[in-house]
């Protein structure tokens, strides 16, 4: 049977990946970014997950304005690193897991999710940078990843709420896969961040900690956060943080089981517009 | 519309609905055609032949143009669609952002090095944070212009 | 405000379409079928709606195996008739009604039904059909329409019960709209066939006329047959029906009203493959 | 997988689900090709060269060749995919859904004009209906081949 074993929340600033292409991890800018994932690369490497089930948006790259689904599976066996501008990113191709994204597809609609399923769709900064922070520099990327891409970028984005049970039908999907499988899921996106207009650069350190807080001790009521709150306090790209609640609610305490270990946790300030959070949460 | 948004009152932000992706479809996909290295090349060859060919409005044309990322967001732009333009000119998402608050990129990349905008005085539409109407623009950047 | 006054259900069989397309209507084999629209023609013409909510499926045209929507709003100010590889049937382009579609959009997906957005795509016989059928051959179309497309193509598709919630929150959304307007809500394909296998041309005149009685008198109940029911009972591809309990849950009376009137109830064996289901349902 | 799939019991019916899409990915993009004119037109001209531009396998290739819609099926395809195919050699709808039959196009047609198949003895497989095994194929046309 397959099980998640853990689930890690990161956010994916393009800069963390450019840093990183452009070798200048060590530089003091980037130096305290990068040393918050040392214990998490360690981490990742001892775990030897099968298969990460990743959840990121769509920087409008793969998804134009002709085309927004809320919640995006990606089925195909393969996907490639996106040019989103500058050329696509220097990392290995994605390799899927059809056979456990399929399922999770069945099940998840039965369960009334009301999927796009996607079989050809480049990926971008959100879905790569968290496998680089998490994996280095492969050659290959250690194991299969199933990309599962929401929309926070046109309004209205589904509701905190609504992630959140969704991560609940994404554990019952994946606990119901017959093959023996490690499965982790990731949340990606925010912090705190805001791109444009005159509020653009809003950092709001103490409504981070208090989420990483809430995300770890009350899942549940953090989940009926209402949208508004995100853009006021964590401005408006904070939003992409009802992301997070998808891989929570995948977690065994949601289900009965016993409270996760937080294996780590990291907040540092800033990367480039932004503010780096990152949490490991293993099921016991 | 008797629709929930509640999100018509934070200063300097625009939500990008779908009133406003209505408003910025055509912009925002000539800025999804960036992505190509043909179409970057011949926008840079000549930006206003290339504008032309998109059914855009003049003003949009005209904030594209001037690069001004703040018009071009009150006309339907979404930051991600924007950033296109961006990429094409070389600029960071650093860049971008900073340049649609009047500050240099020194005094943007010095205030988010000490820990970024304070959410206070930012959260409601008539406070007096630095993010609100009648403190625009902020820094030396847009006072040049003035 | 914005008021739903009517519902619309009817098959929307290809070789309808061509039937109409190359004046065969007064032949013997589509005579009877045709005979079955007289009234439906008068009745739209009298009711003059601003809007049709047209829901519908998909054939392989406007989505290929690289993008399945389960459900996807059309937001757009225009939609073309598609190729289906015989030509584009010569109708008008469909107009779309972008301000009433978003609205739509905004108020369902906060609703917790996970819509894809669309702002291009072509339409197929399964939305110019019916268009056909009940406004006949006009220089434009008389109304807008606001295209739904549902997968009902690769399952699992939604089940009928999700359908009938959805319909629900699209009345909740309608009757949210600001401006006056007329709206109709069509549910489309349907009833029994199968295109493939040994069991093609399978019919169930009993199964669907039961359908019609429970879907005017008990749609909640009805809304509750599993797949397999539709399958086994009304063909493979009998499972568009589930599009029908979208229309049937958006009338007045799932919401405290008074029970809808039957203006018109029509059925026919066959039309090429399909069994010719037609109903209109009028709030009082 | 412990997916509800009751729907693997109806005789001569299969269901298109993510594991036969995925079997006949390639085979319903190609058929997906043919909704353009110009390579409907190539396709005509060289079936064989066409098909092998695609990542398909001999047998779906096969299948398509030999127009054997029940083999197409078995192989991944999709009816509504596989109606692409019809449309280039200009079939119909119902001669499609017929050839999987056995019947000549005649006898299709006539049954459909009699009120279609019956579903007694077709709801499961086992019982003794026209669509079980047991009884392909049913018309003429495939007795010709035998
Ligand atoms: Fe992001
Ligand atoms: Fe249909």
């Amino acid at each position: 049977m397959a099980r998640i074993t853990a689930s890690v929340y990161t956010s994916h600033v393009p800069a963390i990946g450019a840093a990183l292409d452009l070798g200048k991890t060590t530089e003091p800018y980037w130096q305290p970014v990068f040393a918050g994932y040392d214990f998490s690369k360690r981490w990742f490497d001892q775990q030897r997950p099968d298969v990460v089930f990743l959840v990121y948006n769509d920087h409008a790259t793969a998804f134009s304005l002709d085309f927004i689904p809320t919640f995006a599976i990606g089925t195909a066996a393969r996907f490639e690193p996106a040019d989103e501008g500058w050329g696509p990113r220097p990392v290995p191709p994605v390799i899927g897991h059809p056979e456990l994204a399929a399922h999770i597809a069945h099940s998840v609609i039965q369960d009334d999710f009301d999927l796009t399923i996607v079989n050809r769709m480049d990926v971008d900064h959100g879905l790569t940078v968290p496998l680089s922070l998490m994996c280095g520099q492969p050659e290959a990327w250690p194991c299969a990843v199933i990309p599962f891409a929401v929309n926070v970028v046109q309004y209205p984005v589904p509701s905190g709420r609504r992630c959140f049970m969704l991560g609940q039908a994404i554990r019952r999907a994946v606990e119901s896969f017959g093959p023996e499988l490690n499965v982790q899921i990731w949340g990606t996106g925010g912090m705190s961040h805001q791109l444009q207009g005159p509020r653009a650069g809003l950092i709001n350190r103490e409504w981070d900690n208090r989420f990483l807080d809430r995300l770890i001790a009350e899942p549940d009521a953090l989940s009926r956060l209402p949208h508004d709150d995100y853009v006021r306090e964590a401005g408006s790209e904070g939003i992409e943080l009802v992301m997070w609640l998808i891989a929570r609610g995948a977690m065994a305490d949601i289900h009965g089981g016993a409270a996760p270990k937080v294996a780590h946790r990291f907040y540092h300030v800033p990367a480039s517009n932004t503010a780096v959070g990152h949490l490991i949460l293993e099921n016991s | 519309m008797a629709l929930d948004k509640p999100y018509k009152d934070i200063p300097g932000t625009t939500i990008f609905d779908a009133e406003q992706s209505r408003k910025g479809y055509w912009l925002n996909q000539f800025c999804m055609s960036l992505m190509k290295a043909d179409n970057r090349a011949r926008f840079k060859a000549n930006e206003r032949a290339y504008l032309d060919e998109w059914p855009m409005t003049e003003a949009q044309k005209d904030a594209v143009l001037a690069r001004d990322l703040n018009e071009c967001i009150r006309l339907g732009g979404n930051i991600y669609f924007l950033a296109k333009i961006g990429a094409t000119d070389g600029k960071s998402f650093q860049q971008m952002a900073g340049s649609m608050t009047g500050m240099t990129e020194d005094e943007y990349r010095n205030m988010m090095v000490a820990g970024g905008r304070s959410v206070e005085g930012n959260r409601r539409i008539g406070e007096d944070g630095d993010a609100q109407a009648h403190h625009q623009p902020q820094g030396q950047a847009g006072k040049k212009d003035q």
